[in-house]
C-alpha cells in the first residue's frame, strides 16, 4: 500500500468524492450543475465520484443526516459534497464528529466556517439579480423589439417568499430601479417549484392585466409554466434561471428566452479542485463567487446577443464591469434583518 | 388595492382562466362522481392524473400525435384504476390504502419510469413542442358574441369536454341501464347482485370511467396547461376534486358547481397575489378555505333548508 | 386454538405479500440495474445486516435510525386508528403534524424554562393546538354533516399555509438563507438516547408508552369504548344512550393532540431548529400504519416498524447500488397493495379453515361416540 | 295432475358448507323437491336455511356437494347462474335499493331498452304493472322504495323473481314482516303459483302458517337434515321437537296483572310523516306498572312512529308523553334510558347491536358509564366479565365465549343479546317492539317469559308486534291502531277472538270516543 501511496503521490491524486443530493438530478439547476462538473472532473480523471440522491421532502430531511453520517463514518472519501441552504445545520454536527473529513458545502453563506474542515462554496445570486433587473427595465420599453410594449412593466415568479429566492430577487429590483425608476416589478410566488400550472396562470394575469412583456422565473420547474404563459400570448419574454435555458428549452420557448441568469455550480466546484492542486485550500472558509470568479453569470451569446439592442447590451455590460470593480454593491436578501426587500417589493409592485 | 383587484376580476380573461382552471379539476371530479356512485372512494385520482399526464406526453411524443397521447392518457388511466379495482374488489386490499399507493406511484413512480424510458430526469423537458399541444377551438357563433365570446371561446378541445362529459356523465347515471347498476350496486350491491347484475363487472366499469376522466384531466394538465410534465405538477388537484365530488354531493352537475368554486377561487388566488402586500402564503390558502367555507355553507343551508321545510309542515298542519 | 392455527396463516400470507411485491419491485430492479442482485441484498437485509470486506454484521446505527423513523408515525399511526375508530375518515393529521412541530418549536425557542419541564410544556402545547385544529373537522361533520374527509384534507392545506406564513414573517431566522426559526433553547430538546446521526431519542420511548397508554383507551376504558361503539355503528351507539357526537369530536380532538405530539417530539427530538416547509408526510404514513394495523393501537409498533425497515432498505438501495431512489415508490406500493390484500391467498385460507372445522367435527363426533358407550 | 309427482325440480346432495368463519353451516344435507309444489324448509334460527338457499341460489359456493336442477347436474358460481335455470329468491332481508323506484328495482339487471342504449322507463312501469296485475301483487311502480311500506317491499321482492322467469322460487320468511292480511293475501298468491306450476320453497318459524300451505317440509337442525314429511301427516308438535329437539309449550302461562301507578302517560300525539301523510292522530294512552299494553294493528298504521316518538328518533308535531311525570318527547335517547326506558328495537340489526362488536361489548353499551363497571378512568373489567357471563348465561345465549363477534350469531340469538341487554337493567318502562320477529320458537318463548316475568315484577310494558297470536297472548290490555288512531282499547285482553280484533284492525269497526278514553287512567 505504501509504495502505492508514494506512486500517487508523484501524480496529481485521483480524489474519491461523494456528492450527497438533498433532492434529485434532473432540476435542470444546481444540482445538475454540480453533477456537470463532477462528470467533467470524472472524465479527465481528476476524481472518482458517485452521486447519493436523498430526496428533496420533509419527509426525507431524516435521510439527509443520516446519509452525512454514514458517508463520514465510511472514511472512503477524500471530500463529501453538499448543498443548499438546507444543508448546514446538518452539516455542522457530522463535521464537527468527523473533523479529519473533508466536506464542501455549494449554494450556502450560512455555513460561514464554523469548521476547519469544511469549505463553503456560495454565489452571489443577487449580483446576478442585478444584471437582469438592469437587463429587463432596459428592454421592456424597447417597443422596437418584437412583443415588447410601452409600459414599463417586467414581472418575477418566486418559487416562494424565503430569502434565497428574495436574494434574487432584491438584485432584480435594485437593477430595475437604477435603470428606469418608472419600471414597476410584478412579483408572484407560486408556492411551489412543481406546479407549472399555476405559475402559468400567475404569468398570464401578469401579462394581461399589468402588461408585464418580460417574466424572470425563478421557481424551479413551476418556472416553465411562466415562459409557456409567455409563448402562448405572443406578447412577452421569459428569463431563466440557473442554468441557461436557451439550451434546455425547445426551440419554440428558447425563442422567447431573453437569457438566462446562471449559477455555476459545476464550474465552481471545478474551480475548487484547481485551486486544491495549485496548493491553495480554503478549509474553513467561506467563499462567495461572484461575476468575476465565474460563480454567477448572464447568458449573452444567442437571443442577448441577437435581440437586445446594442444600448441595452451595452447598459448590462456596464453594470457588470461595476458590479466586479466594486462600484456597484448589490444588498442581499440573506441574512438581512430588516427585510429590506420586502418594502422594496411592495413599493414597486405595480 | 381593492379596486385594482376589481379590475382584474371584470375581465373576460378572467372568467375564462376559471374554466381553464376548472377543468382539469372537473375531469377528476367527475370520476370521482362515478367511481362513488359505484361505491368506490377514488382516492388515487391524484396519482392517476400524474401518471397518466407522463404518459400522454410520452405517447405523443413517440407519435407525434396529441390525440395518440390524450388515447393514451386515458388509457393508462384506465389500467390503472383497473389496478386499484383489481387488489381492492378482487384482493380486498382496502380501497384508501390502494389509491395511497397509486399516489406514491404518481409521486416517485414517474420519476422512475420517466428514466426508464427516456432517460431523463425529472421532468420531459423539450419532448412536448407547441405542434402536438392538445389544441384550442373557437367556438364559430360564439365566438363573435361580444364579452361571452371572449369567456367561452378559444379554450382547448379538452375543455369543452370535460364539460360535455358533465351532462354525459349525468344521461349515464340516470338515464342508462349501466348507470342504473352503477348507482344500485354504490347503494345495496346484494341487491343488485340479486338479480343477477355482477357487482364485481359494474364496479370494475365505474373504476375504468373513473381512471379514464382522471386520464383526461392528466393529460390536460401536461399535453395543454404546461408543454410538457414534471414531477409534482398536479399538485393536489386530484384531492380538491374529491372534495369537489363531496360538496357537489356526488352528483355530476353538483361537482361541476363545486369545481367551479374552486377555479374561481384558484382564480382570484393569482389576481390577489399581484396586489401589493399580500402574503403569498396566506393568498395560496384561499383555494382551501374556500372550499371548506363552500363546503360549510352547503351543509349549513342544507339544514336550515330541511329545518324550514319541517317548520313550514307543521305550521301547515296547524 | 383455531385462532392460533389461523395465527400461523396470517404470518405465512403477510410473508408471501411481501415476497409477491418484492417479486415486482424485482422486476424493476431487473429492468434498471445492472447489479440486480446486490441491489436486492440491500433492500432485504441491509437496513440491519451491515456486510463489509464479506462479513456481515448487525448494522446498529442502521438499527437505532429504523427505531427513530418510527417515532412520529408510531404517533400518526396511534392518532388515526383513534380518529378511525370512531368511523371518521379524517386524514388532517399531515396538517396538524406540521403546526405541531411548529407550536412546539415557538414554544421551545420563547418560553425559558427548566430542562425537562420546557420540552414537556412545548409537547403539551402542541397538543392542545392540535385537538383545537381537529375541532374543525369534527364539529364541522357533527354540527353541520360536512364530509370529514374534505375538510380535512382542505384543512392541511390551510395549516401549511398559515404555518408557513407565520415562519416567513414573524418567526424566521433571517441569518439563515433557507427559512428556518432560530435554535430552540437546549431545556426544551428531547435527548438522544444514543449518539450519531439516527437521532434515536426519548420520543421512541414516549412513542412506545403512548402505545399501551393510547391502547388502554381504546380497550380499557369507556370514551375508548364509546368511540369503538360509535365507529361500528353509529344508530346503534345512539339508541345506548351515547353520546354521539360528543363522543367523535372527542376521538377526533385525541387524535389531534396524538399527531400534535408526534410533530412536536419529531421536531424538537431530531432538529433544532424549525424548518418544515411543506407537510411532511407522516400523516399520510399515519393512515397506511393504522390501516395495517387494523386500527389496533398495539399493533402500530409492528407496522411502524415495517415502514421504517422498508424506507431504510431502499434508500440503502439507492444510496449504494444504481437503482434510482424513486424505485422506492414502486416497491412501496406493490408492497402496500399486497400486504393489505385481504383475500391474497383466501382459497389457501379457505382450505386450512375447512381442514380445521372439520377436525374439530370429527372430534366432537368422536367424543359423543366415546360418552354414548 | 299431468305433472309427475316424483319429477324432482331441485336437488341439493350431501350439501356442505364451511364459512371463512369457521362456522360449518351445512353439514351433507340433503334437500329436494316436486316440482309443483310448496316446501317448507324449517329450523331454528342457525340451522343453515338460508345458507343452503343461498347456495342453492349461487350466491354462496358450497364447499361440498351438487346440485341437481330438472335433472341436470348444475353449477351455480352467481345468482346469474341460478336466475337462467328459472330459480328466484326472495331473501330474508330485502335486497332492494331504496332510492330506485319500484320499477327500477323491478327491472334491475335486465333494463328495457329504447334507441339501443337508453333506459325505457315507461316500459319498466308497463312491465311492473303488468305482472303486478298479472300476479295479483299491486304496488305503486313510479315510488322511490324507500317512501313504500315493508308490505309493499315484499312484494316487489316476489315480483323481481317472477319478472324473471322464476319457476322455482325460494321465499326465506317471507311473512315475517308482514300483517296477518297480507299473510293470507300472499298465501292465496302461492296457491295460485303453485296451481300454475311454480314451485315453491317457503321458509318460516311460523308453524301454523307451514302446516296451511305447504305440501312437504324438510326441517333442518344444527346444520343438518332431521328428514322430509308429509306436512300432512305430521303434527305441529312433532314438528316443533324435530327443530329444536323438545317439546315446546307455546302458550305463555301468566297470572292476571295487577296495574298500579300510570308510568308511561301519552297525549294526543300528532305527527305527519315527510309524505304528508297524516300517521299519529290524536294518540293518547297510558301504560301503568305492572301491566302489559299491547299495540295491535296492521303494519303501517303509526306504529312504527309511534315508538319512534317514545325513543327519540322522531319528534311529533304536537302531544306529549312523559315517564313518570317526565317528558320524553324532547328528551335525547341518553336521557329518556336514565328515566328508565328499554327498548327492544324492531329493526335490531340497525340499532340493536354493534355487529363488529363483541357479545360482551353489546351487552354493556346502555351501562357501561355505571360506577359498578368503572375504576376511576378504567374499566372494571372483572364486573363486566361477570355482567355479560350472568346475562348470557341467564338468556341462554348460543355462542363460544363473552368474546365472540356478535355477527357470527344466528338472528335468534342476536336477538337474545339485545333482549338480555334491554330487559336486564332493571327499566321501569320497557318499550318491545316486534321481540320475536323472525326468531325461532325456542327464542321466542323464553322472551315472551321473560317479558311476562318482568311485568309482574313491576315493570310496565308496551308490547308492539304484527303478530296477532303474540299481542293478544301476552297482553293484559291491548289498543288497536288504524289510520294513526286508536281504534279500540280492551282492558281484558282474555275475552278477545282473532275475528273481531280483525274488524278494527282493518278499520271496519271503530269504538266509541268514550270507550277508547278509558286507556287513559286520568286521576
Ligand atoms: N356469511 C356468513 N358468514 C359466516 N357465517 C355465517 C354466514 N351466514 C351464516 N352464517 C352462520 O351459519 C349458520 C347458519 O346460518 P343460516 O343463516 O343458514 O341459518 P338459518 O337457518 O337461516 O337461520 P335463521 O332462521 O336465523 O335465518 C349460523 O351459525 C350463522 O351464524
Ligand atoms: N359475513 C358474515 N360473517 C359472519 N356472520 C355473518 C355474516 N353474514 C351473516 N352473518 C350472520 O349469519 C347469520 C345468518 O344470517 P342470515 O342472513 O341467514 O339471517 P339471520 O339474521 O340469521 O336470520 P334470522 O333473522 O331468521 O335469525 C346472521 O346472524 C348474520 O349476522
Ligand atoms: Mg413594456
Ligand atoms: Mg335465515
Amino acid at each position: 500500500a505504501s509504495t502505492d501511496a508514494t506512486a500517487a503521490a508523484g501524480d496529481k491524486k485521483v480524489y474519491n468524492v461523494v456528492s450527497l443530493v438533498n433532492g434529485n438530478l434532473g432540476d435542470k439547476s444546481f444540482f445538475d450543475s454540480a453533477e456537470a462538473g463532477l462528470k467533467a472532473l470524472q472524465d479527465a480523471g481528476r476524481i472518482t465520484y458517485k452521486t447519493i440522491e436523498m430526496g428533496g421532502t420533509d419527509e426525507d430531511q431524516p435521510k439527509w443526516l443520516e446519509t452525512l453520517y454514514e458517508v463520514a463514518e465510511a472514511g472512503e472519501y477524500d471530500l463529501i459534497i453538499c448543498g443548499t441552504y438546507q444543508m448546514p445545520d446538518y452539516l455542522k454536527e457530522v463535521a464537527t464528529a468527523y473533523p479529519d473529513q473533508k466536506f464542501l458545502i455549494y449554494d450556502d453563506t450560512s455555513y460561514v466556517g464554523a469548521n476547519a474542515n469544511v469549505v463553503n462554496i456560495s454565489y452571489k445570486q443577487n449580483d446576478m439579480g442585478y444584471l437582469i433587473g438592469v437587463y429587463a427595465a432596459a428592454m421592456t420599453s424597447e417597443t422596437s423589439v418584437q412583443n415588447m410594449n410601452a409600459e414599463k412593466v417586467v414581472g418575477f415568479v418566486g418559487g416562494g417568499d424565503f430569502p434565497v429566492i428574495n436574494d434574487f430577487l432584491i438584485g432584480f429590483l435594485e437593477g430595475a430601479k437604477a435603470t428606469d425608476p418608472e419600471v414597476k416589478v410584478d412579483t408572484r410566488y407560486v408556492g411551489s417549484f412543481v406546479d407549472t400550472a399555476t405559475a402559468k396562470e400567475m404569468a398570464l394575469s401578469m401579462i394581461n392585466d399589468n402588461k408585464a412583456d418580460i417574466i424572470w422565473g425563478v421557481a424551479g420547474l413551476s418556472g416553465n409554466g411562466a415562459a409557456e404563459a409567455a409563448l402562448e400570448t405572443g406578447k412577452a419574454w421569459f428569463i431563466g434561471v440557473d442554468s441557461d435555458q436557451e439550451q434546455t428549452f425547445g426551440p419554440e420557448l428558447a425563442g422567447i428566452t431573453l437569457t438566462s441568469g446562471l449559477k455555476n455550480v459545476g464550474t465552481s466546484i471545478i474551480w475548487i479542485f484547481d485551486e486544491w492542486d495549485a496548493g491553495r485550500t480554503y478549509w474553513g472558509q467561506l467563499v462567495n463567487l461572484g461575476l468575476t470568479e465565474g460563480g454567477v453569470g448572464i447568458v449573452t451569446d444567442k437571443n442577448f446577443a441577437n435581440v437586445a439592442p446594442k444600448a441595452v447590451q451595452d447598459k448590462v455590460l456596464a453594470a457588470e464591469a461595476a458590479i466586479k470593480d466594486g462600484t456597484i454593491v448589490v444588498p442581499t436578501a440573506i441574512g438581512d434583518d430588516t427585510n429590506a426587500v420586502v418594502a422594496l417589493r411592495d413599493a414597486m409592485q405595480p | 388595492m381593492w379596486d385594482q383587484l376589481l379590475s382584474t376580476i371584470l375581465k373576460e380573461e378572467f372568467l375564462f382562466s376559471v374554466i381553464r382552471i376548472t377543468a382539469p379539476i372537473l375531469f377528476a371530479a367527475l370520476g370521482a362522481v362515478v367511481a362513488s356512485k359505484a361505491g368506490v372512494t377514488n382516492i388515487g385520482l391524484e396519482g392517476i392524473m400524474m401518471i397518466s399526464a407522463l404518459f400522454g406526453v410520452l405517447f405523443s411524443y413517440w407519435t407525434q400525435s396529441w390525440l395518440v397521447g390524450v388515447l393514451g392518457a386515458m388509457i393508462v388511466g384506465i389500467l390503472l384504476a383497473l389496478m386499484m379495482g383489481f387488489f381492492a374488489l378482487k384482493l380486498k386490499t382496502d380501497i384508501i390504502l390502494a389509491g395511497i399507493a397509486v399516489n406514491m406511484m404518481g409521486a416517485g413512480g414517474t420519476i422512475f419510469l420517466l428514466y426508464m424510458f427516456t432517460g431523463m430526469r425529472g421532468n420531459t423537458g423539450s419532448l412536448m413542442s407547441p405542434n402536438i399541444l392538445i389544441p384550442t377551438v373557437n367556438i364559430p357563433l360564439i365566438k363573435d358574441i361580444p364579452i361571452l365570446g371572449d369567456i367561452l371561446s378559444g379554450h382547448a378541445i379538452l375543455t369543452y369536454l370535460a364539460f360535455l362529459f358533465v351532462w354525459l356523465m349525468w344521461i349515464l347515471l340516470y338515464r342508462t341501464p349501466l348507470g342504473l347498476n352503477i348507482r344500485a350496486v354504490g347503494e345495496n350491491a346484494n341487491a343488485a347482485s340479486s338479480v343477477g347484475v355482477s357487482v364485481l363487472k359494474i364496479k370494475y366499469i365505474a373504476l375504468a370511467l373513473s381512471g379514464a376522466l382522471a386520464g383526461f384531466g392528466g393529460a390536460f394538465m401536461s399535453m395543454y396547461y404546461s408543454q410538457g410534465w414534471n414531477s409534482g405538477m398536479v399538485a393536489g388537484r386530484g384531492f380538491i376534486a374529491l372534495a369537489a365530488q363531496a360538496m357537489g354531493r356526488g352528483e355530476p352537475v353538483g361537482a361541476m358547481f363545486s369545481s367551479l368554486l374552486f377555479g374561481l377561487a384558484q382564480a382570484l388566488r393569482t389576481k390577489v397575489s399581484g396586489l401589493q402586500g399580500v402574503s403569498s402564503y396566506l393568498v395560496s390558502s384561499i383555494p382551501y378555505v374556500v372550499t371548506i367555507l363552500g363546503l360549510v355553507i352547503y351543509a349549513a343551508s342544507t339544514i336550515k333548508r330541511v329545518k324550514k321545510a319541517r317548520a313550514e309542515h307543521s305550521k301547515a298542519k296547524a | 386454538m383455531k385462532d392460533k392455527r389461523m395465527l400461523g396463516f396470517e404470518l405465512v400470507r403477510g410473508a408471501a405479500a411481501i415476497l409477491l411485491a418484492l417479486a415486482v419491485g424485482t422486476i424493476f430492479i431487473f429492468l434498471s440495474s445492472d447489479e440486480p442482485f446486490t441491489a436486492l441484498r440491500y433492500l432485504l437485509i441491509g437496513p440491519l445486516i451491515s456486510i463489509k470486506g464479506g462479513l456481515a454484521s448487525f448494522n446498529t446505527q442502521g438499527f437505532y435510525t429504523i427505531l427513530a423513523a418510527m417515532i412520529p408515525t408510531i404517533f400518526t399511526g396511534l392518532a388515526v386508528c383513534v380518529m378511525f375508530s370512531s368511523n371518521q375518515f379524517n386524514l388532517a393529521g399531515e396538517g396538524v403534524v406540521l403546526t405541531g412541530g411548529f407550536v412546539a418549536a415557538l414554544a421551545g425557542i420563547y418560553l425559558h424554562m427548566n430542562s425537562g419541564l420546557h420540552a414537556v410544556v412545548c409537547i403539551l402545547i402542541a397538543a392542545v393546538i392540535g385537538g383545537i385544529i381537529m375541532l374543525v373537522p369534527a364539529l364541522l361533520k357533527v354540527k353541520l354533516g360536512a364530509s370529514e374527509m374534505v375538510t380535512s384534507l382542505m384543512l392541511n392545506y390551510v395549516c401549511m399555509y398559515i404555518v408557513l406564513h407565520y415562519l416567513n414573517f414573524v418567526f424566521a431566522d433571517r441569518s439563515k438563507g433557507s427559512t428556518q426559526t432560530f435554535p430552540f433553547a437546549e431545556t426544551a430538546r428531547i435527548g438522544s438516547l444514543v449518539p450519531g446521526g439516527s437521532k434515536l431519542s426519548w420520543g421512541f420511548v414516549a412513542a412506545l408508552v403512548f402505545v399501551v397508554i393510547v391502547a388502554l383507551f381504546m380497550y380499557r376504558t369507556r370514551w375508548g369504548y364509546a368511540i369503538r361503539m360509535i365507529g361500528i355503528n353509529e344508530s346503534f351507539s345512539k339508541y345506548s344512550g351515547m353520546k354521539v357526537g360528543g363522543t367523535i369530536v372527542l376521538s377526533q380532538v385525541i387524535g389531534g393532540m396524538l399527531a400534535g405530539i408526534g410533530g412536536s417530539v419529531e421536531v424538537l427530538g431530531r432538529y433544532s431548529t424549525f424548518l418544515w416547509k411543506e407537510l411532511p408526510g407522516y400523516g399520510w404514513t399515519g393512515v397506511t400504519i393504522a390501516i395495517l394495523a387494523k386500527n389496533n393501537p398495539l399493533l402500530v409498533p409492528l407496522a411502524a416498524f415495517f415502514i421504517a425497515y422498508l424506507n431504510k432498505g431502499c434508500q440503502l438501495m439507492a444510496t449504494y447500488c444504481d437503482v434510482p431512489s424513486e424505485m422506492i415508490d414502486i416497491i412501496q406500493a406493490a408492497i402496500f397493495l399486497f400486504f393489505a390484500a385481504e383475500q391474497f391467498l383466501a382459497g389457501y385460507r379457505q382450505k386450512i379453515v375447512v381442514k380445521n372445522t372439520r377436525a374439530d367435527l370429527a372430534k366432537v363426533a368422536a367424543g359423543a361416540e366415546g360418552g354414548a358407550e | 295432475m299431468e305433472h309427475n309427482q316424483n319429477d324432482l325440480v331441485v336437488q341439493m346432495k350431501g350439501i356442505t358448507k364451511v364459512y371463512p368463519n369457521g362456522i360449518a353451516a351445512n353439514q351433507g344435507v340433503d334437500f329436494s323437491v316436486r316440482r309443483g309444489e310448496i316446501h317448507a324448509l324449517m329450523g331454528e334460527n342457525g340451522a343453515g336455511k338460508s345458507t343452503l338457499m343461498k347456495i342453492l341460489f349461487g350466491l354462496e359456493q358450497p364447499t361440498e356437494g351438487e346440485i341437481i336442477v330438472n335433472g341436470a347436474k348444475a353449477s351455480f358460481g352467481s345468482p346469474t347462474a341460478a336466475i337462467a335455470h328459472g330459480i328466484g329468491m326472495v331473501h330474508q332481508h330485502f335486497m332492494l335499493v331504496p332510492s330506485l323506484t319500484v320499477a327500477e328495482n323491478i327491472v334491475l339487471g335486465m333494463v328495457p331498452k329504447k334507441s339501443g342504449m337508453f333506459i325505457d322507463f315507461k316500459k319498466a312501469i308497463e312491465l311492473t304493472n303488468e305482472y303486478a296485475e298479472k300476479f295479483n301483487l299491486a304496488v305503486n311502480p313510479v315510488a322511490k322504495v324507500a317512501d313504500i311500506p315493508v308490505g309493499m317491499k315484499q312484494k316487489v321482492e316476489i315480483l323481481k323473481a317472477l319478472i324473471r322467469g322464476a319457476k322455482i322460487l325460494i321465499l326465506d320468511e317471507p311473512t315475517a314482516v308482514l300483517t296477518t292480511q297480507e299473510t293470507a293475501e300472499l298465501f292465496r298468491e302461492l296457491v295460485h303459483l303453485k296451481e300454475q306450476g311454480y314451485t315453491i320453497i317457503f321458509i318460516s318459524h311460523k308453524l301454523n302458517e307451514i302446516k296451511q300451505i305447504t305440501d312437504r317440509m324438510t326441517i333442518m337442525r344444527g346444520g343438518k337434515s332431521m328428514g322430509v314429511y308429509e306436512t300432512a301427516s305430521i303434527t305441529e308438535q312433532e314438528i316443533s321437537s324435530l327443530m329444536v329437539g323438545r317439546d315446546v309449550i307455546l302458550d305463555v302461562q301468566k297470572d292476571t296483572a295487577v296495574p298500579t301507578d300510570v308510568v308511561l302517560r301519552v297525549r294526543n300525539l300528532q305527527y305527519t310523516n315527510e309524505w304528508n301523510k297524516k300517521m299519529l292522530d290524536g294518540v293518547s294512552f297510558d301504560v301503568r306498572k305492572g301491566e302489559i299494553l299491547g299495540v295491535a294493528g296492521v303494519e303501517g298504521n303509526g306504529q312504527r312512529e309511534l315508538v319512534d316518538m317514545l325513543f327519540d328518533l322522531r319528534e311529533p308535531d304536537s302531544g306529549t308523553a312523559a315517564v313518570n311525570g317526565k317528558d320524553v318527547i324532547h328528551a335525547s335517547q341518553a336521557k329518556i334510558r336514565k328515566l328508565g326506558v328499554s327498548l327492544v328495537p324492531e329493526d335490531r340489526m340497525t340499532y340493536g347491536i354493534a355487529d363488529a362488536a363483541t357479545i360482551e361489548e353489546n351487552i354493556i353499551s346502555d351501562r357501561f358509564n355505571e360506577k359498578r363497571f368503572n375504576n376511576g378512568p378504567l374499566f372494571n373489567m372483572k364486573a363486566i366479565h361477570e355482567e355479560s357471563d350472568r346475562l348470557i348465561k341467564d338468556y341462554t345465549v348460543l355462542c363460544k365465549s363473552r368474546k365472540q363477534k356478535v355477527k357470527m350469531l344466528s338472528g335468534g340469538n342476536i336477538q337474545k343479546v339485545v333482549v338480555a341487554r334491554e330487559f336486564s337493567s332493571d327499566p321501569t318502562l320497557i318499550i318491545a317492539d316486534q321481540p320475536t320477529r323472525g326468531i325461532d320458537v325456542g327464542a321466542t318463548e323464553f322472551i315472551r317469559k321473560k317479558l311476562v316475568d318482568l311485568s309482574r315484577a313491576g315493570t310496565a310494558v308496551l308490547l308492539v308486534s304484527a303478530d296477532l297470536n303474540e299481542v293478544m297472548e301476552l297482553s293484559d290490555s291491548l289498543i288497536v291502531l288504524y289510520g294513526g288512531k286508536i281504534a279500540a282499547y280492551f282492558e281484558d285482553t282474555s275475552q278477545l277472538d282473532d275475528v273481531m280484533m280483525g274488524e278494527y284492525m282493518l278499520g271496519l269497526k271503530k269504538q266509541s270516543a268514550e270507550e277508547i278514553g278509558r286507556v287513559c287512567h286520568e286521576g
